[in-house]
């Protein structure tokens, strides 16, 4: 049940809705909040940043009662609360809405809104009061929902809706929101913020998890900056700019350019024409893309999340069939069939560094030599004899990969899984671009990786570049598109909405075109 | 020390191994001397148990079921100077007693007294795996009826194919239930522990049962027509008292023997008339004397009545 | 086939249908919760012979009931410790509840009664008996409908009634109640559960014990009202049965009952003839055995409507990746 | 950073999880009234006091290293075949009709022949579920499931209607000719001046589920396709990305693993019974399970697990033929090894890797 009106923010001034003191947490051997302390002020939009890993969510869940604390302790409109479950976050008058959302699929709006706040044993009450309420909220907040939608059926960001009235059903007081915006186009985040003031206005506090420094400046009281689990800083925004945040965030100086020559374009590796893709559940997720790369250049995909760049890259690697037609140094190659898989394209000259290295780029219980090879396993290099393959060989060769790349530590016997994630893209990207390929896909290059890393990582797609090879690299990250890439072609709703030289455009421009709006090359 | 190695339906079938198992306990009690015993639990079982039993030195060896015959063949020349014993079942060894019983003659006299009881003048027959020895019980069941009642109907029904079909009740009750749906209202069961099903079906719904190898009179007490004695206790009795110097060969045990036998006691004293146990009587000395033959199914694989 | 016959095919499956319906019921809630339970076999094995023993003992069905619900209780408790608690994998604790209820009934029965593993024959009160419904034999002569409810209707003992009336009630329960709610989302999305501030752990708990008594009162008919008494393994593979028409019935209700009947009917139909004449064609005894099985797999390749299970199903619920 | 070092996970987990099946198989023999230490006594006189009880002990493992191997096989695919039971079977019914098929003059023919039967029913039996799951995503553990009992119908079916003799009462084949009986281990170790006991019934089929040790050993850590199929097993995204096909390596898992559950007729039927009976195969197919988790899917586990309940089950039998206890003790000793190394292996786990931990942090 939903508890009176508390964490209304009602209190005066001076005291803080929501107090965080020494809150630890670790999973396994891995530290993801140290001794956090943070004060919320109530009626505020209050801000948290912070780059990918850096703990932000892990903190939020804490304070929502999804994870358990090791060890500090929560305040909640000056009283110490105790949260074991979310149970007793929704009593303290807190609502959560998720980065990856909780909704149970197969049921309807209203059952998922009433879950756990019903009225009584039996349902029917229950969903006929929520029915009430839900249409005065929809009315109060621009928030309209069909109750009887079956959240299967609902795109993201109707799902995301459904995530926040929840939360106003059960009466929070405060509103945590982590990385809303992730999946969202422009408009419909322009959208949200306007509920978010709506809900400040009413006197509801609100925390907003994002590392998009734009998103801060604009809609932001307060902001907090964590840093690998640590929290670093918490300045009011408007005293405060996005240099400095991200200088907050990274804890050094923020290279904006990189040191680049400019390309030097040869002969076109791949062309693609028409790729079109439906998946399994008949949802359209290429339309005929079509798209050119040559020798010596960088192609960047850029595109919010969910556009289609994934599915691309993973047609051109081979993970999935799709239609059209795909050409790579001259050759046709099968896009559906038994010679549309990895295999064919890497005997092709593709290599592919996919998005996540953890589900698709390494096996995490494999010891890293065996991932040095993954892959590539058929090359006869690695083979002893017709049936048995050359470990020795294969482990040899592993260590001087490792040390080529410094991954640390250098030992080829330890499992992919100790590696922390930035030596882990390094295995992957050894890999796959010690093969000299013609055609490199990346995927996310730097998601997760420590900025020291991310040089390395950046300097080596640049000089196989420059050593000629073809690059697409597909980041929802537009600063990285922006410095890496010679030209920038953007998704949108599974098309290509159309392609800049990197040189001839900036973050506007390109976040016109990711909302799906056209526009003419100057 | 001897030992006794019972079949799938377990010792406790209140039939033909609880036969075996009285035969033994009797054994045991009249001398104070022990033996070793073991039941089966699948197929592959059988030829360790033998062999176990004469590498330990266990001597004689009694099995019941026909089912051993096969491994007993194979295991008795490697331990000659063991003698085994098999019920049911005939194996031609130096050192194999085969124990074979005149079933379609107990049959018979119980058959007569199932027609006799009868009102419907319908009386079933469940069997338990469909063999010719289960045959030969019903044959013999079935000529005693008719010699008592040329019109009356025997429905027939076998449990199963397999050894199976000597240890589920569940569906030697739904049989029973189908017999009664057609009007039988007396029926005899030849089916080891899947009787057991058949009897309580027989009793739950008010009608007679019969037993067989056991006296199982008791199971139902008012419900129980009679049992067929099959004496498999004797056998295994005889075999023990002899001890390792039992002579081998076949043994056939009928009415005049004494190894096969109808059972009248207090639990159906009230259900079985004068005039039957005049009859029954009558029938059996002429057995006896030769005066009358049940047909043996077994003989010729045909059964003369239906 | 006459009218009679047919009555009495029927009657025998739904004499049959009545344990592999209440352990599909049974396996139904737990699996809506998310836990898989390949061990419907053995906590029903498990309250067969407790509840035969007890109530031979005692006498009473009853107090049998009783003790055969606790005994599926037991196991369906270590099953939740297993798959719940320590989030170990459902599907072989589900294989280690099989074999250790196969195990122990036997053990402790020759321990506790040295019959070979069976508990002495249950008489009287020690029985379920059947029951007659009212008017039974009043309504006998009308034609068709009084032999349908003298012979098919009327005439079985009560967890028959009890097994039938439980199909209402589990819809009921599933789809109208707080409860439902709850166990339904568990088991397609415990971390949406967790989330609205219900304990998961709760909730699957409440779901297996549910799932155990149910099965405790299908071995206690198996042992108290089908037959009279225990024997090893007299389960006989009734488990996987059931297990195969929750998967037939897309883990529904009335979808269950449909299945479990369909399953009941052809061992009826397997039990009385050896083998059945369909026209030119004989099908064998064994065929009709292998059917439940056979139409089991046709429907998992989902040849014929595809059965997709609760979403969360099989997965523990670990929040630490 | 690992959370524990390998040789706890490897052996220490799994002994402190056989120590908990055991004190509660103990716990469970003094219930009964009966005494655990003379129970283990008879146990290990009978199953490793004389070359008979070696014999019967070898024999039972000979048949758990095959079914354990193919459990262990297909879970590096991670595919929980259960189904061990019917592939068996139906290399039983494989071996039944070659060894009846033709008038072998000699075991040495007679055997290379024989175990291609039974490798390839096995494998037959286990590919329809394999390709229910590669290509339709039907559940293998609940297709293997039910393929054992269609597995157990068809046996019925063959021995009742068509391959009983003419004229036996038995459902059961007729004895195997003189040509295809193999060489128990009293032949083969008399050479050497071995005298083992001629009635047990272990043969040279030991040999070839020894030699099938190092071969699957081979398969899974030497080869490519054991490569692939770890892979595939660890992470299926990972494969479908490496261009590993998934329909191939779950079809060539499960006929692998189907092909060993099926070698195991060999040593049942045509070693020992030399015969085809019903229910053959005994729960050995189950057994496999509990000596795969227990050997951690590893040959050389598989090999010591199987030893021990090929231990387990030669003194339980022992046990029931002196004491009161049940043969089905060993059921409740197997079910609570599955338990504690499968099931509840968290249980043991999780305290160990705290404590781990701790010592980890207590250094660093
Ligand atoms: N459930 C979990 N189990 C194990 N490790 C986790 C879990 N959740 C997070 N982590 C680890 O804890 C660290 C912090 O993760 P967290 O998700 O809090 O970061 P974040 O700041 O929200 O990142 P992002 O911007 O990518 O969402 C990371 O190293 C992550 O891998
Ligand atoms: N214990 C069980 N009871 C009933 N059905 C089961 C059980 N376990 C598995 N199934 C069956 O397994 C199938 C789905 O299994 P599973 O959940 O492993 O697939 P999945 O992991 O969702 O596969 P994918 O993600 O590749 O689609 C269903 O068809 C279901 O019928
Ligand atoms: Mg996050
Ligand atoms: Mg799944």
């Amino acid at each position: 049940m939903a508890g009176p009106d508390r964490g209304k923010g009602r209190s005066d001034a001076a005291a803080p809705v929501i107090e965080l003191r020494g809150i630890s947490k670790a999973f396994g051997p891995v530290q993801a909040n140290r001794d956090i302390s943070l004060r919320v002020m109530p009626g505020t939009i209050h801000g948290i940043i912070g780059e990918n890993g850096a703990g932000k969510s892990t903190l939020m869940s804490i304070l929502y009662g999804f994870y358990k604390a090791d060890a500090g302790e929560i305040f909640i409109s000056g009283q110490r609360t105790e949260i074991h479950d979310s149970h007793d976050a929704i009593r303290a008058g807190i609502g959560m809405v998720f980065q990856h959302f909780k909704l149970v699929e197969n049921f309807t709006v209203l059952e998922n809104v009433i879950l756990g706040v019903e009225e009584g044993r039996l349902l029917k009450p229950s969903l006929a009061k929520a029915r009430g309420i839900l249409r005065k909220l929809a009315e109060e907040y621009e928030l309209n929902v069909d109750p009887d939608a079956r959240i299967e059926d609902l795109g993201v960001g109707m799902k995301q809706r459904v995530e926040i009235l929840k939360a106003l059903y059960r009466q929070a007081g405060i509103l945590i929101l982590d990385e809303p915006t992730g999946v969202l186009t422009p408009a419909e985040a322009d959208h949200l913020f306007r509920i978010l003031e709506n809900l400040k206005s009413e006197g509801k506090t609100i925390l907003l998890i994002t590392h998009k420094l734009r998103e801060i400046m604009a809609a932001t009281d307060t902001v907090s900056v964590m840093r690998r689990g640590e929290m670093t800083a918490t300045v009011r925004t408007a005293d405060t700019t996005p240099e400095a945040l991200a200088e907050m965030m990274v804890g050094r100086k923020v290279l904006l350019r990189l040191d680049k020559s400019p390309a030097k374009p040869g002969r076109t590796v791949l062309e693609a024409d028409n790729i079109c893709l439906t998946d399994a559940d008949g949802v359209e997720r290429l339309k005929n893309v079509s798209l050119t790369v040559r020798a010596g250049e960088i192609l960047g995909i850029a595109g919010v999340a969910g556009n289609g760049q994934s599915h691309l890259l993973e047609v051109l690697g081979g993970m999935r069939a799709a239609t059209g037609r795909l050409r790579m140094n001259g050759q046709d190659i099968a896009l559906t069939g038994r010679a549309a898989d990895g295999q064919a394209r890497r005997a092709a000259g593709i290599a592919h560094v996919p998005e996540d290295r953890q589900r698709e780029g390494l096996i995490m219980e494999f010891h890293a030599w065996e991932n040095t090879i993954f892959g590539y396993h058929h090359d006869p290099a690695w083979q002893a004899n017709a049936l048995l393959m050359d470990n020795a060989a294969i482990r040899a060769e592993a260590a001087a990969k490792m040390a080529r790349f410094d991954v640390r530590p250098p030992n080829p016997d330890l499992a992919a899984r100790s590696f922390s994630g930035g030596n882990q893209q390094k295995i992957v990207l050894a890999r796959e671009i010690e093969r000299t390929p013609d055609l490199l896909l990346v995927g996310q290059p730097t998601r997760g990786v420590d900025i020291g890393a991310i040089e390395f990582i950046h300097q080596r797609i640049l000089d196989l570049r420059d050593a000629g090879a073809a690059v697409i690299l597909v980041s929802v990250e537009l600063e990285e598109i922006l410095s890496l890439s010679d030209r920038i072609a953007v998704m949108f709703d599974g098309r290509i909405m159309g392609e800049r030289p990197a040189d001839q455009t900036d973050e506007k421009e390109l976040g016109l075109m990711m909302a799906g709006m056209r526009t003419e090359a100057a | 020390e001897p030992a006794l190695v019972f079949d799938l339906g377990g010792k406790f079938d209140k039939s033909f191994n609880e036969a075996a198992h009285n035969g033994g306990q009797r054994w045991a009690n009249e001398t104070g001397e022990d033996y070793r015993e073991i039941e089966m639990q699948s197929e592959a079982q059988r030829e360790q148990a033998l062999r176990r039993f004469a590498e330990a030195g266990m001597n004689p060896i009694a099995m019941t079921g026909f089912a051993f015959g096969s491994v007993l063949e194979e295991v008795a020349p490697d331990y000659p100077d063991t003698r085994f014993v098999i019920i049911d079942a005939v194996v031609d060894q130096p050192n194999v007693r085969s124990v074979v019983f005149s079933e379609h003659e107990g049959s018979y006299l119980v058959g007569m007294m199932a027609a006799m009881a009868s009102d419907t003048g319908t009386v079933g027959f469940v069997g338990g795996m469909d063999i010719p020895l289960i045959r030969k019980f019903a044959c013999g069941y079935a000529q005693g009826v008719k010699a008592v009642n040329a019109d009356a109907t025997v429905i027939q029904n076998m449990t199963g194919t397999t050894p199976a079909a000597w240890a589920d009740p569940v569906k030697g009750s739904e049989l029973a239930r189908a017999q009664i749906g057609q009007g039988a209202d007396v029926i005899y069961a030849a089916a080891g522990s899947t009787g057991l099903g058949v009897l309580q079906a027989a009793a739950d719904e008010g009608i007679l049962g019969i037993g067989v190898d056991s006296n199982q009179n008791y199971l139902h007490p008012g419900h129980m027509l009679t049992s067929m004695l099959k004496r498999v206790d004797v056998a295994v009795y005889d075999a023990f008292t002899e001890g390792a110097d039992l002579a081998p060969g076949v043994q056939v045990l009928g009415l005049a023997e004494n190894g096969i036998d109808y059972a009248l006691d207090a639990y159906n004293e009230d259900l079985v008339t004068e005039e039957m146990i005049a009859a029954v009587d009558a029938a059996k000395a002429q057995i006896i004397s030769g005066a009358l033959v049940v047909h043996d199914y077994m003989s010729d694989n045909t059964c003369p009545v239906q | 086939m006459d009218l009679a016959t047919l009555l009495q095919v029927l009657d025998s499956t739904v004499r049959l249908a009545t344990p592999l319906l209440l352990a599909c019921l049974a396996g139904l809630y737990s699996e809506r919760a998310g836990i898989f339970d390949i061990g419907l076999e053995g906590k029903m094995l498990a309250a067969a012979f407790l509840s035969a023993a007890v109530a031979a003992v005692t006498g009473s069905v009853w107090l049998g009931l009783g003790a055969g619900i606790l005994a599926a209780l037991l196991m369906a408790l270590i099953h939740g410790l297993a798959s719940i608690t320590f989030r170990g994998n459902q599907l072989i604790s589900g294989v280690a509840i099989n074999f250790l209820a196969a195990g122990l009934t036997v053990v402790i029965a020759q321990d506790w009664f040295q019959q070979g593993g069976r508990t002495p024959s249950l008489m009287g009160g020690a029985r379920f008996e059947a029951i007659t419904l009212p008017l039974a034999e009043t309504l006998r002569a009308v034609p068709v409908f009084g032999p349908i409810y003298h012979d098919l209707i009327s005439g079985h003992t009560i967890p028959v009634y009890f097994a039938f009336a439980m199909v209402p009630v589990t819809w009921w329960v599933l789809f109208r109640t707080r409860f439902g709610l709850r166990l339904r989302a568990v088991g397609e999305s415990p971390e949406a559960l967790d989330t609205a501030g219900v304990s998961v752990i709760r909730t699957r708990y409440a779901a297996v014990l549910i799932c155990g008594v149910l099965c405790g009162i299908a071995g206690a008919y198996l042992a108290t009202a089908l037959q009279a008494g225990f024997s090893k393994d007299m389960t006989a593979g009734r488990g996987y049965i059931a297990l195969a028409a929750l998967i037939f019935a897309k883990w529904r209700p009335w979808h269950a009952l449909m299945a479990t009947m369909l399953f009941g009917l052809l061992q009826a139909v397997a039990l009385r003839y050896q083998s059945l004449e369909l026209g030119r064609v004989t099908v064998p005894v064994q065929a009709m055995d292998a059917l439940p099985y056979i139409l089991t797999v046709v429907i998992l390749a989902g040849f014929v409507g595809r059965a997709i299970p609760p979403r969360a199903g099989g997965e523990p619920y670990v929040k630490e990746r | 950073m690992e959370r524990m070092p390998k040789w706890a996970d490897v052996l220490l987990i799994p002994l402190i999880s056989l120590i908990l099946a055991f004190a509660l198989s103990a716990l469970v023999i003094v219930a009964i009234g009966e005494d655990p230490v003379n129970a283990v006594r008879l146990m290990v006189t009978g199953a490793l006091g004389s070359t008979y009880g070696w014999g019967y002990t070898l024999y039972y493992a000979t048949n758990f290293i095959f079914t354990g191997l193919a459990v262990a096989v297909a879970f590096h695919a991670r595919l929980f075949n259960i189904g061990g039971e019917g592939q068996a079977t139906l290399g039983g019914l494989g071996v039944a009709l070659i060894c009846l098929a033709l008038p072998w003059p000699h075991w040495g023919l007679a055997l290379p022949a024989a175990v291609i039967a039974s490798a390839l029913f096995g494998a037959a039996w286990a590919a329809i579920p394999a390709w229910l799951q590669a290509t339709r995503g039907s559940h293998i553990v609940i297709t293997t499931i039910m393929f054992n009992f269609i597995a157990g119908a068809l046996l019925n079916y063959m021995l009742v209607n068509v391959m009983r003799p003419m004229g036996s009462m038995d459902p059961a084949t007729a004895k195997f000719p003189e040509g295809t009986n193999l060489p128990t281990l009293h032949e083969v170790l008399a050479p050497i001046g071995i005298n083992f006991s001629k009635a047990a019934p272990a043969n040279v089929t030991l040999l070839i589920a020894l030699a099938a040790c190092v071969l699957v050993w081979l398969l899974i850590w030497r080869t490519r396709l054991g490569y692939e199929i770890r892979a595939l097993g660890q992470s299926a995204p990972a494969a479908v990305y490496a261009g590993i096909r998934p329909v191939r390596i779950v079809m060539l898992a499960m006929l692998v693993s189907g092909a060993l559950a099926g070698m195991m007729a060999v040593n049942n039927v045509m070693g020992e019974a030399e015969r085809l009976v019903l229910n053959a195969v005994e729960g050995a197919g189950f057994i496999g399970i509990a000596v795969a988790l227990m050997g951690r899917n590893h040959p050389f586990g598989v090999l010591l697990a199987a030893l021990l309940f090929g231990f387990l089950y030669q003194g339980g039998a022992e046990l029931a033929l002196w004491t009161s206890i049940p043969r089905e003790m060993i059921v409740v000793i197997q079910a609570l090894v599955i338990l504690f190394t499968g099931a509840l292996d968290n249980m043991v786990r999780a305290p160990l890797e705290r404590a781990f931990m701790a010592i980890g942090r207590g250094r660093g």
